[in-house]
């Protein structure tokens, strides 16, 4: 009983300690990003996540890359089909006014603009906002999916990710190091430490994670960092 | 002349060792689950698939994976299979992973007699080997060929008997635009109607496109993730 | 009266001198190329008249290409709607089994080599298969529809036409003189003459009209015929 | 943020001297009369218009030509009017004739977002004067950039306040590729309908291409041809 009330206050204890965001909170931060009428595509992990963050009062259409407009919330217990599905395989439903079609048409919207944003993660991206995210040499790849096409064509790009790989090497790099999906395409990165932007001169810091210094940000990327003026902490 | 056929077995009576198919289907949704139970059956060789995913390891394309058939995969994300990763590791089994935009959309040239597309999906990667690059208003493009596949294999909701289909939501999919894209292709559906029974208008694959239709039996439809909510 | 009766008299007089096809019997012998299951275009003019002979005991599906796959005939008098026309303008009604799609895909299966068969007018034809059916230079130009997709793409291409023009001048050549709509692409012509084949020699001559000298046809065809063996009338 | 307007005034209020339109219809079937009678009241010159054809004297795009507001005319057929003969002849109008399908196609490559496509309409005639000519698997085909377009004005027979369409039979033809082509699309339709009235699975033009949207009023709906039969 001691260990656990122990534990509890650690975690507690440490909650504190480490400010950086979790997973939900660097959704809810990039939901900050939709605006009213955004057609937008999620990918799967924690861009998902956005969807739970959306406000309630703006109106965004989500579309799945395998063939739908207007992506509802999971099913009720005992409703889900089969063959209503999510780009992530996941089952899914409609929303009044969704439309469904075929993945030529879906990425047509997708290559034609029509999508005003994608969010998806990233093994990493570099200062001139090139993305890295479908494979990692000698390790079995999966493919890139709608991933190439999405990076390819979308006008806003958002990356969602943590700052440093789980060996605590930076994801922002100067360059990057595995097989690329798309280049020069990423617009802003949202990391479990910052908000920031891709300008033509490199990275520039927006804002920071609650309690997370600067020095922390500059010294877990591997790129130049520019840092203009006050940062403000995110508001979330 | 009848495009009306029995079942599956007959259906791909003619797939041979070697050939080239396009199965539709996006993860366990929309696949041909008769056609696949049929080609493991008639157990022919040396295919290779066209199909947006390699199924898992026990259902859709997975099970001609284990029996062996398949000497190639298209494809544009196949994870979720241990038997693939296993044939791929040991060179079994050879892959072609493409962007899935792509592959949509070489199966749509194929369907309107375009010999190519020029898509953005890409560019400065590993995809682009190879391949001619071309800047139109300052964007640069790929140049993808159509597909050319011997048969597609596609699984609709309802069909009738002039070979015009209709999908169920997500299930359409990859289908509608193999069953345009192939020599051959065999249409199974949930559901044959009379000709005049599906509405003209909202006919999602004309007939003139599909060569063998069957009502298939015994769908699983089995689902990849469920997910689900409690909410009212 | 008597000039009425003379009138008529002559009128039966000259239709036996002049053996030649009016435009339905051009239609009807056309017919005869239809096999089962075929999906046909019918262009403008003597070829929407091929509809009217398919034979009973076959199964042929018109394409309009306007965006129809099983074109009926037309309406009954007070069901005509606006929407539902062919690619002549002309009010038609759907058929049990019927597809309506956009523009693009209807091309799309043109292109694609899904119809069978394509029938269409000329103002010229050349030995080597080219088709001058379009433009008249100084004459106003009303433009090439659809013509030069079918010509472009169709498997089989028949050409229905009068064997020479007002001027009695033929409309086989060596080579046309008016601008092109397609080359390499007429199989077959039927006049109100001949049934003439396109080869890799030239024009071949498979059938005269009824009663039409042999003599005849290659005297209003400006290029070579060749004429292998004995050559049948028609069965009308 | 709503795509609901009022009416066919609101909906071009914003299109200007010298704009490139693309307007749906095949003949008189599926025209938006609506926006054309709004155009012709606004008197806006100098107009670039995409249409398969140009209607006749007194009705579609030929009040437009009589009112002396089309500069150019992109069309594959333009028969049945004698005032846009006129104009031709007297040198006041500019045409373009494409092969039907390749006008088709090209609407359909800029909302495909293909930069071109490659087609057989056209080559060895002076359609391909200019053009790129090129080989696939021993065809030539042509290559034709995608349209460039400022407004698309489609007519449709139903549509919701999200912008999803659909059109009733033949009425369909450019309809749906114009709508996915242009910077602006702006949708008429004979009856606006509810969020969820049409069945997700019918939708010819999803929503997300449909920008301006209203319920238009007054249809005329003119018969070109009246063909009829007698016969039971």
């Amino acid at each position: 009983m001691l260990v656990i009330l122990l534990y509890i206050f650690t975690l507690f204890f440490l909650h504190f300690l480490i400010m950086a965001l979790n997973k939900f909170q660097i959704a809810q931060r990039i939901a900050q990003e939709l605006k009213d009428g955004y057609y937008v595509n999620l990918g799967i992990g924690i861009p998902t996540l956005v969807a739970n963050y959306i406000p309630a009062d703006i109106n965004v259409v989500l579309q799945s890359e395998n063939g739908l407009l207007g992506m509802g919330p999971f099913p009720i217990e005992g409703e889900e089909s089969a063959d209503l599905i999510n780009a992530g395989k996941q089952t899914i439903t409609t929303l009044p006014g969704s439309s469904i079609f075929d993945s030529a048409m879906s990425f047509g919207m997708i290559r034609s603009g029509k999508i005003n944003l994608t969010v998806l993660g990233a093994m990493e991206v570099s200062e001139n906002g090139d993305i890295a995210n479908w494979k990692i040499p000698g390790k079995m790849v999966k493919g890139m999916g709608g991933a190439m096409d999405l990076v390819a064509s979308a006008k806003n790009i958002i990356v969602a990710m943590m700052h440093t790989n789980p060996a605590g090497e930076s994801k922002l790099l100067k360059k990057c190091t595995l097989p690329l999906t798309g280049t020069n395409c990423v617009k802003k990165i949202v990391t479990d430490l910052a908000v920031i932007e891709i300008t033509k001169e490199g990275f520039k810091l927006l804002e920071r994670a609650p309690g997370i210094m600067i020095e922390e940000i500059i010294a877990k990327t591997n790129a130049s960092l520019i840092v203009d003026g006050i940062i403000p902490e995110m508001d979330l | 002349m009848t495009k009306l056929i029995n079942n599956a077995t007959e259906a791909i009576a003619d797939i041979v060792d070697g050939s080239v198919l396009m199965l539709g289907g996006f993860g366990l949704c929309g696949i041909p689950e008769n056609c696949i139970d049929a080609l493991v059956k008639k157990g022919v060789k040396n295919l290779t698939c066209i199909s947006n995913n390699a199924g898992v390891d026990d259902f859709g394309i997975g099970l001609m994976l284990k029996n062996k058939q398949v000497k190639k995969m298209i494809s544009s994300y196949v994870g979720e299979n241990a038997e693939f990763e296993r044939q791929l590791l040991s060179g079994e089994l050879e892959v072609e992973l493409i962007p899935q935009g792509t592959l949509a959309t070489r199966c749509m040239a194929a369907g309107y007699g375009m010999p190519a597309i020029y898509t953005p999906a890409g560019v400065g990667t590993e995809v682009a080997e190879g391949k001619e690059v071309r800047n139109f208003n300052g964007k640069e493009y790929l140049l993808e060929l159509a597909f050319e596949a011997d048969f597609a294999i596609v699984k609709a909701w309802k069909g009738d008997k002039q070979g015009n289909l209709i999908y169920k939501d997500t299930a359409r999919n990859f289908n509608p635009l193999m069953a345009m894209a192939a020599k051959i292709t065999i249409a199974e559906v949930e559901e044959l109607v009379e000709d005049g029974e599906l509405d003209p208008n909202f006919i999602h694959t004309p007939g003139v496109y599909v060569h063998r239709i069957f009502e298939g039996v015994n769908y699983e439809k089995r689902i990849e993730q469920r997910t689900v909510t409690n909410k009212k």
